[in-house]
């Protein structure tokens, strides 16, 4: 490898797990990639609490080889690798959208599910689900949220 | 039979308004408009084993402006209620809704989470709801059935 | 002697003039309700005739066996509200549907119907140049679904006419070269061809047998006409939802439905009465009509049959095939139907 | 290298049309913004979000044998596929291995759901095509599976039949016969349906051609399934990664290198096939003992902790279904993750759609078999 393995554990479901810093996420992907692992399967953010957490599950589809590439961020920000896979695209929009993890160099980070306006992301542990928001539509079709149940609901 | 109505037609008003709702009864439109899990299910009402055809509701119309019914079949969420609402007015008057499903009902067992609207009643007014997760086709007729009996006694309150 | 004439010297009492009106008023509503009794029974035939192709049953409740659905649609359409959407352009919005309809009827009212005693042939059948009248009322449709469409101001309707738009002119011309071989065969026999009466008393056999390309032609553009699947392009459902109807409701739909239906009854009539022999038949004489409406009914059937199984075809796909197939096997056809009329003058 | 089509002329005036998310062809609620030249689609930019259900959000905070239900109406057409799926990656994490039995029953749900959806497929492509029959004709088949389902689970679609270490309960020999009836007779309505469709010039020169998806872009966009199968990459969950018993099992992976809508559909067709196949094979070998596991009886089924993370791929009838659970030792997860297949099939529309007419925009849409309660969660 060409860069620094943290941590080298395996999943209960008998993965490679690779933990890496945040700075060399990119180049170990990369590498990856080249390698052949061509397949992004999955990117999943996780609400630790005090941190963010990203797991890559990357795939290999001829050799059927499996690797999971997972790292940490304390500041929300995480390097994109959307120029890497295009099915980056739409995960990394996701999980912004769910956890508001920025991924840096994203073409296009807009919100998957919700619209642009709501407030908070809801998969965070801290997303208080007693405010509760409402979504109302404008003359273009476009959406927007807010808190006043009055605005035409 | 009905008692007569008080002005001017009487009798001959409550006939006409008889004979449309016998028409109205008997010719509901329902609009093409799944939504989730239950869409499927009233697909399944227009498929053969459950032809809902035999009640005069063969035709779905692709285009609100041409359907009387409004099938919400399926979770209503936060983002899709304004457009439910504007599908909603684009339908022409007289229009009917039946609320297929829990989640359309009260929010069903998405009830707790943040962007589900917890009951197209919120929305727009029902007329009939049809509880069930998904209900079966079955129950979906029954509830085209009631919504017929209210038509046809609309006449007569 | 014509249905006008017969029904003038009914009201002979009041005068000419009176008798003359009243006779035309009646022959217009005996039109008119024939028409609309026909698409009636077409669209319920339609219905149990679809449920029996989808193994269903098809409207059963309304009256017995459904025959009253039709009734039921008609009276909720009547009592729907009809939207007026605020941005139309209003005069086209309005008039489009009527325009559909009057063009649907005034072709109704060109065709004849036969030699039957009563109903034989209307006043206009008899004209010399029925055939361009026909064919001039047929063009009227289109116009009342083009104006629909873009006076809506909805981009579905504006694609849906723009459809219809392209499909009408790559279906128009080769069908009217096929109609082109017809009128050259008979006026070997007849120097009035133009007159439809003319046109088929002449035919010795009907002329679907000699001009079997044209008779594909014709019917291929007649289907085409009445734009249901494959050739519903303008209107297609699944893609532009409904088309140039889009925004209408209430009655002002309805009259585009009838007029849906109607055309394919329509280009039924029309196939029949040229290429099928129309109202000859063994011992027909009065009852030739019964023989037109038989030979109408058999492809109305052909044509359902086709619809509920065939997908759509996509647009330009038919604008090529217009051009590149239907338009060279038109003028195929014409050059045999002269080669027939020079060498065998059938 | 991301493959990404070349970038309109955001200068010139390009035809606005918003497609949904109330249109017939959009199955569901998919919304498309799509650019008009004429009849060309020039570019495409789908909106989702429209059944966005919090899924996720639910399955932290029920406990593990709770969650099922959500995994039941995500792909709603293929709920026994959703519920092996979740189940797969919960066991992994309780350590709650089903026994023997309980697997050869899934594998043969999971198959019987695989054709239903499939079905369910086949029929909506039909009306997307403006084929009106094929559609009656594919409900009739489902509902005859939808008939066993009940008798198994006592519901229809949302069957909810497996749960933790086992399924809910046995079946008799009534339930296999039933079975084998249905195996015997559907390989010939199949065949009839499948003429419907490919025995008319039309539909064939609809969909020959239209819609190429070449493999490195399919594999770029994280494209699985038959999607992918039909772009000639012979990849299957089922065979890369056996899960329950499919190494035990022998059937073909339908694969088309044609790349087309055609070969979409094709590949489901012969997947509907195999399943029977399959479920032939199963419920021959099906072996006696218990259902369950009782390590997951439903009196404690609510005190399950699990432990650690865990990754299951599952081959549903949209693709690769990969469920992760993040456990942190206590009653509920801590983390849920889906992959959800038809969304990065989604996901390669505007690719796919570009420079297309308005019409095979549609049947391209079709072919993806979009499920929104799995693509919006």
């Amino acid at each position: 490898m060409l860069v620094e393995i943290i941590e080298e554990t395996k999943g209960k479901d008998g993965r490679r797990n690779l933990k890496v810093a945040k700075e060399n996420l990119v180049e170990l992907i990369k590498d990856l990639k080249s390698k052949g692992y061509d397949h992004l399967s999955l990117i999943t953010g996780i609400d630790r609490k005090d941190r963010l957490e990203v797991v890559y599950h990357l795939h290999n589809m001829k050799k059927n080889e499996y690797i999971v590439v997972r790292t940490e961020t304390m500041d929300e920000r995480m390097p994109s690798i959307s120029s890497l896979y295009a099915a980056a695209n739409w995960e990394e929009r996701e999980q912004y959208d769910m956890l508001g993890i920025v991924f840096e160099g994203h073409p296009n980070l807009k919100r998957l599910f919700l619209p642009e306006s709501w407030v908070g992301h809801p998969l965070r542990k801290n997303y208080d689900l007693s405010k509760v928001q409402y979504i109302n539509m404008d003359e273009d079709g476009n959406d927007y949220a807010t808190f006043d149940p009055g605005d035409g609901w | 039979m009905a008692e007569v109505k008080s002005g001017e037609g009487g009798a001959l008003t409550t006939t006409v308004d008889q004979a449309m709702e016998w028409a109205r009864s008997n010719s509901l439109w329902p609009l093409t408009f799944g939504l989730a899990c239950c869409a499927i299910e009233m697909m399944a009402i227009q498929a053969s084993n459950l032809d809902i055809s035999r009640f005069g509701s063969e035709i779905f119309r692709n285009s609100p402006r041409q359907s009387d019914l409004m099938i919400v079949s399926g979770t209503v969420t936060k983002k899709m209620a304004p457009r439910l609402r504007r599908i909603y007015d684009e339908m022409p008057y007289p229009k009917y809704v039946i609320a297929m499903g829990v989640c359309v009902i009260q929010g069903g067992p998405y009830h707790l989470g943040y962007s589900v609207v917890l009951g197209v009643d919120r929305v727009v007014p029902v007329d009939v709801y049809v509880p069930g997760c998904p209900p079966t086709p079955e129950a979906l007729t029954y509830g085209i059935m009631l919504l017929q009996k209210k038509i046809r006694n609309e006449a007569e309150r | 002697m014509s249905v006008l004439e017969r029904l003038a010297a009914f009201f002979a009492i009041l005068g000419h003039y009176p008798a003359y009106i009243l006779a035309y008023f009646f022959e217009t509503l005996f039109m008119l309700i024939f028409v609309v009794i026909m698409l009636i029974v077409m669209i319920y035939l339609f219905r149990k005739y679809m449920a029996r192709v989808q193994l269903r049953i098809g409207p059963n409740r309304v009256g017995k066996a459904g025959t009253l659905q039709l009734i039921a649609d008609a009276l909720k359409l009547v009592g729907k509200e009809s939207i007026l959407p605020s941005r139309r352009d209003d005069l086209p919005y309005k008039i489009a549907p009527i325009v559909v309809f009057l063009g649907l009827i005034m072709a109704f009212a060109i065709i004849p119907y036969g030699d039957f005693y009563y109903i034989g042939s209307l006043t206009i059948t008899h004209s010399n140049v029925s055939l361009l009248l026909l064919f001039a009322a047929l063009a009227i449709m289109p116009v009342g679904e083009v104006l629909a469409g873009v006076s809506s101001k909805n981009k579905y309707a504006v694609l849906g006419a723009l459809r219809g738009v392209a499909k009408d002119i790559s279906f128009e011309v080769p069908m009217m070269i096929s109609v082109l071989a017809l009128v050259m065969m008979a006026s070997a026999r007849t120097n009035q061809p133009l007159n439809m009466v003319n046109l088929i008393s002449v035919q010795s056999i009907p002329y679907g047998i000699p001009q079997v390309i044209g008779l594909g032609v014709f019917f291929i553009a007649m289907i085409a006409r009445a734009a249901y699947s494959p050739f519903d392009m303008s209107e297609s459902d699944s893609e532009l939802v409904s088309g140039h109807s889009i925004e209408y409701s209430g009655m002002r739909f309805g009259m585009f439905y009838m007029g849906m239906f109607g055309s394919i009854f329509l280009g039924s009539m029309i196939v029949s009465l040229l290429y099928l022999g129309a109202y000859n038949g063994p011992f027909s004489g009065d009852a030739g009509f019964v023989y037109l409406f038989i030979k109408a009914m058999i492809l109305v059937i052909l044509s359902f049959t086709i619809w509920l199984s065939v997908p759509r075809i996509r647009i330009d796909r038919f604008v090529n095939m217009g051009w590149k197939y239907l338009l060279p096997a038109a003028i195929i056809n014409l050059v045999i139907a002269g080669i027939l009329t020079l060498g065998l003058s059938l | 290298m991301v493959v990404e089509g070349e970038k309109i002329d955001q200068s010139k005036e390009w035809v606005e049309l918003n497609i949904g998310p109330q249109h017939p062809s959009t199955h569901g609620v998919l919304r498309l913004r799509v650019k008009l030249d004429g009849e060309t689609v020039k570019e495409v930019e789908p909106i989702i979000g429209y059944l966005h259900r919090n899924a996720e959000k639910l399955c932290e905070m029920d406990y593990y044998c709770d969650s099922l239900i959500y995994f039941d109406r995500m792909d709603y057409v293929g709920a026994m596929n959703m519920e092996l799926g979740y189940l797969e990656a919960a066991e992994k994490v309780l350590g709650i291995p089903p026994p023997e039995r309980a697997q050869w029953i899934r594998v043969i749900m999971a198959e019987l759901n695989r054709i239903a959806a499939h079905l369910v497929w086949a029929g909506a492509f039909g009306l997307d095509l403006g084929m009106l029959t094929p559609f009656f004709y594919c409900f009739i088949e489902r509902e005859k599976i939808l008939r066993i389902f009940t008798a198994v689970s006592g519901s229809r679609q949302q069957t909810n039949y497996m749960s933790i270490g086992g399924v809910y309960q046995d079946i008799d020999d009534q339930i296999i016969y039933d079975i084998d009836q249905f195996t015997e007779e559907f390989p010939k309505k199949l065949e009839e349906i499948f003429n419907t469709f490919v025995k008319n010039d039309i539909f064939i020169s609809r969909n020959k051609g239209v819609g190429i998806l070449e493999p490195e872009v399919a594999i770029e966009y994280g494209v699985t399934g038959p999607m992918l199968r039909a772009s000639g990459v012979e990849y299957d969950v089922r065979k890369a990664e056996p899960y329950l018993v499919y190494d035990k099992l022998n059937f073909d992976i339908p694969v088309s290198f044609k790349k087309d809508n055609l070969a979409r559909f094709l590949v489901r067709f012969e997947e509907m096939r195999q399943s029977i196949r399959i479920i032939k094979q199963a419920i021959k070998k099906i072996p006696d003992g218990p259902y369950f596991n009782p390590k997951a009886k439903k009196s404690l089924m609510i005190r399950l902790r699990g432990e650690g993370e865990a990754y299951a791929r599952t081959e549903s009838s949209k693709g690769e279904f990969g469920v992760y659970i993040v456990a942190d030792g206590s009653v509920k997860p801590y983390r849920v993750h889906v992959r959800s297949p038809a969304m990065r099939n989604l996901s390669v529309l505007p690719y796919l759609a570009k420079d297309v007419m308005i019409a095979d925009l549609f049947s391209i849409s079709g072919t993806t078999d979009l499920v929104f309660g799995e693509v919006d969660r």
